[in-house]
């Protein structure tokens, strides 16, 4: 033996998971909702996702320079952030404003912590709810799909009232004729990267079903039992988009599956508490933002006995 | 407020208008004793048990000293005076009566004799001029608000201790972007009452 | 089939393919053989022979140091070349050094010891103790201490670990295929010593051939069951055992015998069977030398204190440039940084990575995925305890449970960031062990 | 004892010199405050009752009777040109984005609002807060109390006020306040 | 301006009775309640600034004041009185040691990248620690500075630091002998030496003299040639290991000098020279004979004179001479 | 000690906010203006200065079992008094600093300096002290209030920026002043590093 041995802990051998290779498959899953949103929206919607992914990218990889740090931009994760912002923001926006919110996402919301992982918010949602309190304006102009009849969102349609008024098709809310946001209108397309993402086992189904079926019942039981009002606050908003895709993110949710259901439930009590009482017609963005903030609790106080632990 | 219910009082002092993340008060211990979920939740139980009994009886001063003899001018001084006493008071009875009691709570009142959560509280229910009942509540609801906002604040900041922050925001610089960005969720509380 | 297992746990790529239809070889005789004091759990031995002295095969050269040590013995006749400090795995410890005579005559020690029947097990503890026989399964605790539990502890369930779930190992089996009898043999000593007309030999389902062959050894013996168990990483690991095959949980930081259990090595039980047999105490094992870094990979009979050099000499030397040489499995085997080792009453795999292999990808930072939590089969949250080790807090990695990581490497293993998970948390558990220690 | 009464002597002291202190600095700037208050409150409701050039204080009684009917109406002004009433002054404190919002709306005898400013408020600045420009408060002077006031988005008409962009809460507050206002004056002036 | 007397006399009046009824009080309550406290939590709160802040993450200056008393805090913990009132609460807690007797810490490995060699590849987690826990660390000598800075993360006063050779090294000036690194470092290299001290072992491998010539270029062979040559008795080879009695050690250097491997640190360059001070000086040649290389020649009762090329710096003649003629420089 | 130094220290070696951090919740509510950071510094300027120098004059009479209530007293009367003057000749700015000003008495900084420095020393030193502490609380005010106002509102001083923005309203809500104010802390540690270095 002339070189040396390499020598480590074991165990020796790795299993081929990893990082990047998640993250991409959050962006295949993202590929139906972008192009629903494209087919709706027109071309600028894809104007709009490329300056976000790109300036994210971007931001992450001048920020790691600095830090001397190895540049990782090819770990999409900084993709998925800056994507999941561009489906969270109207389809008319100007221009800089998907640039500003990733900026915002990468280096306050992500960077400033350690980057990847140590980040205890979701940075997209950190980001949108920057440009909403921001420039509320701007960040509330919606435009419609061609041919929908209604004239705002769903939500602020419905706002206080507790029937579905009769210009809403439900059936229209799913496929996506509706206004919102770029990404968040067609729940089909949604389902369709939610189930992808549950098949190649990046996301377990719990936090999404917790959510929906937490906001599921209490509109149930505040619409008194009108199936079609239910109905409507799921498909409404970013629900769909928001519980499959960004109250799942990894980093910012707790870890065990008692912790994720407990805060599955939350996001989906505070979603509706703000939607029904709010000065917000949406709370999606609030609610995971909030449970954000409780996740390290949960974290600390809610975890599995060790294996002979004291069973109670 | 004046004609507020119970309800919307509590919902908007602990989640609304926030004593830390929308109003402003009780910033130092918030980001100081805030480094451990423990000793934050001490330091929540210290402030909720001053706080309300500090709303009390400075609603007793203004009401019966200073309205009476027409010397609101010296609200300021009077209930400062009024809290610095009930704190260190508590303090002192606590040490000797429990020890046990005093290890949970008393340890943090020296902090809070200079906490403005507690005089601005105090100089809050005078203002939005809440009767007896609405400033126990209002003083409690405040006081409980502040304790969420710290807790959550001390288990992110756990979180934090274990993260690879970059040497210019070690320390305060993280933790008050930390708040600014909690603050940001409690924003979504906007407009609930 | 609902099959036995455990919550948690990992699939690793077996790579048994290599070496699990290879009958065992006998190796070649080695010329000199280098015998640790310490081959086992506990005090070291004393040396009970000198310099220049003429030793012969099965010949006690090591006395037992202590209540938990056991003795050593000679592998093969000769002189004692010389006792002293070599290097051993992971670390240096006090050798006999032997140089054979080529004769390999037998000592006169060694003469059958009667019949598992007729022996009282008092007389069957003696003769395993004499044996110098430990636990083959890898850590190498003497068997005769966990067959001595003290009279408080009521023992009520044995099983034998023919998991084998460790990747790339075939050692166990190969002796099931090969030699179930002995298996069976020392399992009826061991039911007799512990006074228990029931046990269990738990086999993972990739393994169905050992299942049929330990059945058919076994069909005379209604005691004896042959449970199937599921084929996951770490099935083998006791605590795990003992759950798949009773559902009972050793209690955290305790021993199995907490919890009534004994689990013991299929390969410990052909020891022991030749040990009463035939009187030879444990001097040799099967050993697994595989590995891409392998010519031809084998499973080989070696003779205790051989050089790792020389068994990978019998395989055919290494194939190219050697990345990585590991005692045991890639799961919880020790990397070396030479060859030049005795090999041990628990070495059953030798196993060299090429380069390639050997170079762990560089670690990314933690993504909270929560995957090392969903396998850990203690149920603990290894990242969490990682990131305390590695920031230095031990106290707070003590309060995570840093103690029961039973250090698997599972969580390792799956990390999509390729973490340092149990290397960061057996650093834990040392600050832990050596705080304790300090604080006592 | 000697120790217990000597701090309290002390701190006695203390207190008594300090009071001292502040009563005279306050009979020193007590004048000054006064017209200071008196001044914001003056200006603002000669602001939106322009004809007036003296206010006196609704009568309890009448008060009275409107918070029996709206809470939130909390001070009414007869505004008096040369000793003549003119029109009225009303606070109301309608729910705003933020919490109360301090209305203060003029109505002239012959029913027409002559004005209305924001007062103390709570609302986002740049947003809710831009309710005290100008150009949000211009619209209320010389609409008619007949019908009520509405808030749309786009494209005011008639007796519609157009709302401040992205401060839809705020817009509809302030013009619920000037409501509650209108029938205040409905009330006091006996329609 | 009109006075308003009344005024006057009610705020005076209700003030100061609250004044005096919380005085009285409070004085009452103290005495009353009186509770023991750990005498050097008194003396640190004393000087802490008393702002209650909080920022240290303690429960007020008390809270602090306690967890230093106890030991559980840092004493450089307060960021309200900076480094000035580390300092105070640092000689309070006794952690600041007269300067006569200051140590400090070292690191006795000169095992640099290269003088020692590398016994495989490390991969894993870079912190000494956790590569020791893999057989003890890539470093050929078991015994040496694994150099991955264990030490460096846990010095409160970033005195420690990884030199350019690869081994960890302290800065004298900044260390405060705290003991954080010897803690820390799992290979026991660091030790307390006296502060100034030049001379120092920089070996700490009890290998055999082979072993250690095999591994390492610079290491203690354990030859004793120093022992031999020490004029004072200072130093000792116990466990193949040269040990120095820094209290017996002038640090006259001829260790140095002598070490066949270079493990004894010290430079020549820097080695003392006595100087006689002619005018007081006697001739009572009591120097020329502690004097243990000869260096010091003269007459009786004539001024002596010391031949610089072979004074050593010892001292020994220093504290012999009755005059006070002898100075080192 | 040199009246200079002592200045200083308080200006920027130990700014009360920058390195102290005392002081956070008027630092953080009131500094959605340039204006508003300066008028809120100098009010505390000018009781930091009174009450040191007055609890300096009576360091020697006051026990200290009521060490405390005697201080804040103190400082309490003054806090008033600057109130009622404010008030009365600077209404707008008293109604924009609102709760603040009566709030100056329980800023930390204000009790720190009494027991640490006050209590201590000579007026002279004392007073200068205060006027040093106090000018660097008004000085990071003054720049944290100027980049909330540039930013959340696009103007300095109330003088509108001459070219066309957008300003990004956050920065005049609360999370602007927590995030504001822990960048700056950020920057002013990278400048200080810097320094320590060269
Ligand atoms: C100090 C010590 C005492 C032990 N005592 C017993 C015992 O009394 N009974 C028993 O069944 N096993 C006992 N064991 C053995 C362990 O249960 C276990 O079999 C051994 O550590 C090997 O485990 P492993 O191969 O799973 O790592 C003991 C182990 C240690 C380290
Ligand atoms: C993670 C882990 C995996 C293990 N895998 C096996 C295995 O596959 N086969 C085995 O015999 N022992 C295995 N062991 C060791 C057993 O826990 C146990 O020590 C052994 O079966 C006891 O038998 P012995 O004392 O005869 O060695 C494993 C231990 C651990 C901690
Ligand atoms: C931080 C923040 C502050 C806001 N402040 C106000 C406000 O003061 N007044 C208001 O009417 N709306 C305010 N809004 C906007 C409302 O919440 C809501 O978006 C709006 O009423 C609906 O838009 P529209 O006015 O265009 O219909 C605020 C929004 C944000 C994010
Ligand atoms: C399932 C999944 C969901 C994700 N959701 C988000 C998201 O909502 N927002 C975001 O910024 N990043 C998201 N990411 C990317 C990544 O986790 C994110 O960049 C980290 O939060 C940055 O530390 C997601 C990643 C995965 C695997
Ligand atoms: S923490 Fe320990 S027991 Fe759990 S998976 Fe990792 S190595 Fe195995
Ligand atoms: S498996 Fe790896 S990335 Fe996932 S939580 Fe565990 S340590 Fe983190
Ligand atoms: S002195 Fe010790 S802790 Fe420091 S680098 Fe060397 S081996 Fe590591
Ligand atoms: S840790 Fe302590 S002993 Fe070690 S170098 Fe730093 S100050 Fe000196
Ligand atoms: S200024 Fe310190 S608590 Fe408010």
């Amino acid at each position: 033996m002339e070189r040396k041995l390499i020598v480590t802990s074991s165990p020796h051998i790795r299993s081929k998971e990893a990082t990047d290779k998640t993250m991409r498959d959050v962006v295949i899953a993202l590929v139906p909702a972008t192009l629903a949103g494209m087919y709706y929206f027109g071309f600028q919607t894809l104007i709009v996702v490329l300056l976000a992914v790109a300036a994210a990218m971007a931001t992450e990889a001048i920020i790691q320079n600095i830090r001397k740090q190895p540049i990782t931009v090819m770990d999409y994760s900084a993709a998925v952030t800056g994507l999941l912002l561009a489906l969270n923001l109207p389809p008319e926006v100007t221009f800089w404003m998907p640039v500003v919110g990733s900026i915002f996402a990468i280096a306050i919301a992500k960077q400033a912590f350690g980057g990847l992982g140590h980040n205890f918010i979701n940075p997209a949602l950190a980001a949108r709810v920057f440009l909403i309190a921001s420039w509320p304006v701007e960040m509330t102009t919606w435009k419609f799909p061609v041919d929908a009849v209604t004239e705002a969102t769903p939500l602020a349609l419905i706002k206080g009232s507790r029937i579905v008024p009769e210009s809403v098709s439900i059936f229209n809310m799913f496929i996506g004729k509706i206004g919102g946001c770029i990404g968040e209108v067609s729940a089909l397309a949604l389902l369709i990267g939610g189930i992808y993402l549950v098949y190649r086992g990046v996301i377990s189904p719990r936090i999404p079903v917790a959510y929906m079926g937490t906001v599921a019942v209490l509109t149930l039981l505040y619409g008194g039992f009108n199936f079609n009002y239910m109905m409507f606050h799921l498909l409404a908003g970013g629900l769909v988009l928001g519980a499959i895709f960004m109250a799942t993110d990894y980093v910012s949710s707790p870890m065990t599956a008692k912790g994720q259901i407990i805060y599955a439930v939350g996001c989906g009590l505070i979603t509706v508490v703000i939607r029904l009482f709010g000065g917000y017609p949406g709370g999606v963005s609030f609610s995971i933002l909030f449970m954000n903030v409780v996740t390290p609790l949960i974290d600390k106080y809610v975890k599995s006995n060790v294996f002979g632990g004291v069973k109670k | 407020m004046e004609n507020a219910s119970i309800f919307v009082i509590l919902v908007s002092s602990i989640l609304v208008n926030n004593f830390v993340m929308s109003k402003f008060l009780g910033i130092c211990p918030f980001l100081g004793v805030s480094k451990q979920v423990e000793t934050a939740t001490g330091m929540g139980m210290a402030v909720t048990f001053v706080i309300t009994l500090a709303g009390m009886i400075t609603y007793l001063v203004q009401k019966y000293i200073l309205v009476f003899f027409h010397i609101e001018y010296l609200q300021t001084v009077a209930f400062i005076l009024v809290i610095a006493a009930l704190v260190q008071f508590v303090e002192i009875v606590l040490q000797k009566l429990s020890p046990v009691l005093y290890q949970a709570l008393g340890v943090y009142l020296p902090l809070i004799t200079t906490n403005c959560a507690v005089l601005g509280l105090a100089l809050l229910n005078i203002q939005y001029k809440l009767n007896f009942v609405q400033t126990i509540f209002h003083s409690f609801g405040a006081a409980v608000g502040f304790s969420l906002a710290i807790i959550l604040f001390a288990g992110i900041r756990e979180r934090l201790a274990i993260s690879d922050v970059p040497a210019p925001f070690k320390g305060f610089p993280i933790a008050l972007i930390t708040a600014g960005l909690m603050s940001m969720a409690f924003l979504g509380f906007a407009g609930l009452v | 089939m609902n099959l036995l297992s455990f919550r948690g746990g990992i699939h690793p790529p077996h790579s048994k393919e290599m070496t699990e239809h290879l009958p065992v070889e006998k190796a070649l005789e080695p010329e000199i053989v280098v015998i640790p004091l310490q081959q086992h759990i506990g005090a070291p031995c004393k040396a009970i022979v000198e310099v220049g002295e003429k030793v012969k095969v099965g010949q006690k050269i090591g006395e037992a140091g202590g209540f938990v040590s056991a003795p050593v013995h000679s592998s093969i006749s000769g002189t004692v070349k010389k006792i002293e400090k070599r290097m051993i795995i992971n670390g240096t410890g006090t050798c006999i050094v032997i140089e054979s005579d080529g004769l390999n005559e037998v000592h006169e020690s060694v003469v059958p010891k009667g019949d598992v029947e007729t022996l009282e097990p008092k007389e069957i503890l003696d003769i395993i103790n004499e044996a110098g026989i430990v636990g083959m399964g890898g850590a190498g605790f003497p068997t005769r201490v966990k067959l001595s539990p003290p009279p408080d502890k009521k023992i009520d369930v044995l099983i034998l670990n023919g998991a084998e779930c460790e990747p790339y190992l075939t050692s166990d089996h190969r002796l099931m295929l090969e030699t179930p009898e002995d298996v069976v043999y020392g399992l009826r000593a061991v039911m007799r010593v512990l006074g228990l007309e029931k046990a269990y030999i738990a086999i993972e389902n990739n393994k169905m051939d050992a299942v049929l062959s330990m059945k058919e050894a076994a069909k005379e013996f209604t005691g004896i069951q042959v449970v199937v168990v599921k084929t996951k990483y770490p099935q083998g690991s006791e605590k795990q055992l003992i759950y798949a095959c009773s559902q009972r949980e050793v209690p955290s930081g305790a021993l199995p015998m907490d919890a009534g259990a004994v689990v013991s090595n299929v390969a410990t039980m052909s020891a022991i069977s030749k040990a009463i047999r035939t009187g030879m105490p444990l001097i040799e094992r099967i050993c697994t030398v595989t590995g891409d870094g392998i010519v031809e990979p084998k499973n080989i009979m070696i003779k205790n204190g051989t050089r790792i050099s020389e068994i990978i000499a019998q395989a055919g030397g290494y194939k190219g440039e050697p990345g990585k040489l590991i005692l045991g499995g890639p799961m919880m085997g020790f990397a070396q940084f030479t060859d030049d080792l005795p090999s041990t009453k628990t070495t059953s795999g030798v196993l060299v990575f090429t380069e390639e292999q050997a170079r762990l990808p560089e670690p990314n930072p933690c993504i909270r995925c929560g995957k090392c939590v969903d396998i850990c089969p203690s149920f603990i949250q290894p990242f969490a305890i990682s990131a305390y080790s590695l920031n230095g807090m031990f106290d707070m990695a003590e309060k995570n449970n840093a103690m029961d990581c039973i250090e698997c490497g599972s969580c390792s293993f799956i990390c999509p960031s390729k973490r340092p998970l149990l290397h960061s948390i057996r650093m834990a558990k040392r600050e832990i062990l050596s705080k304790r220690r300090k604080t006592k | 004892m000697k120790e217990i009464s000597k701090l309290g002597l002390i701190l006695l002291l203390i207190c008594a010199v300090a009071a001292g202190l502040l009563s005279l600095v306050y009979d020193f700037t007590i004048d000054k405050i006064v017209e200071q208050r008196e001044m914001t409150s003056q200006l603002s409701r000669q602001e939106v009752l322009p004809d007036a050039d003296s206010f006196e204080i609704m009568e309890a009684g009448m008060l009275d009777k409107v918070k029996a009917g709206n809470e939130l109406v909390v001070e009414i002004y007869e505004g008096l040109s040369g000793g003549t009433l003119v029109g009225y002054t009303v606070k109301s404190l309608p729910g705003g984005f933020g919490g109360s919002v301090e209305v203060i709306t003029g109505i002239s005898v012959d029913g027409t609002v002559t004005g209305m400013r924001v007062g103390n408020h709570q609302e986002t600045p740049g947003l809710g807060a831009n309710a005290t420009l100008p150009d949000f408060y211009g619209q209320y002077a010389g609409k008619s109390t007949e019908s009520e006031l509405t808030v749309v988005k786009a494209g005011a008409a008639g007796n519609e006020i157009q709302a401040i962009s992205g401060a839809t809460i705020t817009s509809k507050a302030v013009t619920e306040g000037v409501n509650m206002a209108v029938e205040a004056y409905k009330i006091v002036s006996g329609l | 301006m009109n006075m308003n007397i009344n005024g006057l006399i009610y705020s005076t009046l209700s003030l100061g009775g609250m004044g005096l009824i919380f005085g009285a009080g409070l004085a009452y309550a103290s005495q009353k309640f009186a509770v023991e406290i750990d005498p050097k939590a008194v003396a640190v709160r004393e000087v802490l600034p008393g702002a209650n802040c909080g920022g240290c993450g303690y429960p007020g200056c008390d809270g602090f004041a306690n967890a230093v008393a106890k030991g559980e805090a840092k004493v450089n913990g307060c960021p309200v009185g900076g480094s000035e009132t580390a300092e105070k609460v640092a000689e309070i807690m006794g952690l600041v040691v007269e300067d006569s007797t200051k140590m400090i810490a070292h690191v006795i490995c000169n095992g640099t990248c290269d003088n020692a060699r590398e016994k495989y590849e490390y991969i894993g987690i870079q912190d000494c620690k956790a590569a020791n826990i893999v057989n003890g660390g890539s470093k050929s000598c078991s015994f040496g500075c694994l150099g991955l800075g264990t030490c460096v993360d846990v010095c409160p006063f970033d005195a420690i630091f990884i030199n350019d050779k690869g081994i960890a090294e302290v800065i004298d000036d900044k260390c405060t002998a705290c003991g954080n690194c010897i803690e820390a470092c799992p290979k026991n290299v660091i030790a307390l030496v006296p502060y100034g001290q030049e001379v120092i072992v920089d070996c700490n491998s009890k290998d055999k003299g082979k072993d250690v010539k095999a591994s390492c270029d610079v290491g203690c062979i354990g030859c004793k040639i120093c022992e031999k040559n020490c004029p004072f008795d200072a130093i000792h080879v116990v466990d193949n290991l040269a040990v120095i009695d820094y209290e017996k050690c002038t640090e006259c250097m001829i260790c140095v000098e002598k070490c066949p491997t270079g493990a004894i640190a010290g430079n020549l360059e820097n080695r003392k020279k006595a100087e006689i001070d002619e005018e007081a000086c006697i001739g009572c040649t009591l120097c020329t004979k502690v004097c243990p290389v000869d260096a010091i020649e003269g007459e009786v009762k004539k001024p002596h004179k010391v031949d610089v090329e072979k004074c050593i710096g010892c001292g020994a003649c220093v504290e012999k001479c009755p005059k006070d003629a002898i100075k080192l420089k | 000690m040199n009246l200079m130094k002592i200045f200083k220290n308080g200006l920027l070696d130990e700014n009360p906010i920058f390195v102290q951090l005392l002081g956070m919740c008027p630092t953080l509510a009131v500094t959605t203006s340039a204006i508003n950071g300066v008028g809120m510094g100098l009010a505390a300027t000018a009781v930091l200065v009174a009450s040191n120098a007055a609890i300096s004059m009576m360091r020697k009479i006051i026990p200290s079992k009521i060490r405390i209530p005697a201080f804040i007293v103190v400082i309490a009367s003054f806090v008033t008094i600057v109130g009622m003057l404010m008030e009365g000749y600077m209404p707008s700015l008293f109604k924009a600093l609102g709760l603040f000003i009566p709030l100056i008495v329980v800023n930390c900084i204000i009790l720190a300096r009494a027991e640490a420095f006050a209590s201590k020393n000579t007026v002279i030193d004392s007073i200068f002290d205060g006027l040093g502490m106090g000018l660097g609380f008004t000085l990071a005010l003054t720049v944290l209030g100027s980049v909330r106002e540039l930013l959340g509102a696009g103007s300095l001083f109330g003088w509108q920026l001459p070219f066309a923005y957008k300003p990004a309203l956050m920065m005049i809500l609360p999370p602007g002043a927590f995030i504001a104010l822990g960048i700056l802390l950020a920057l002013y540690n990278v400048v200080k590093s810097k320094k320590s270095l060269s």
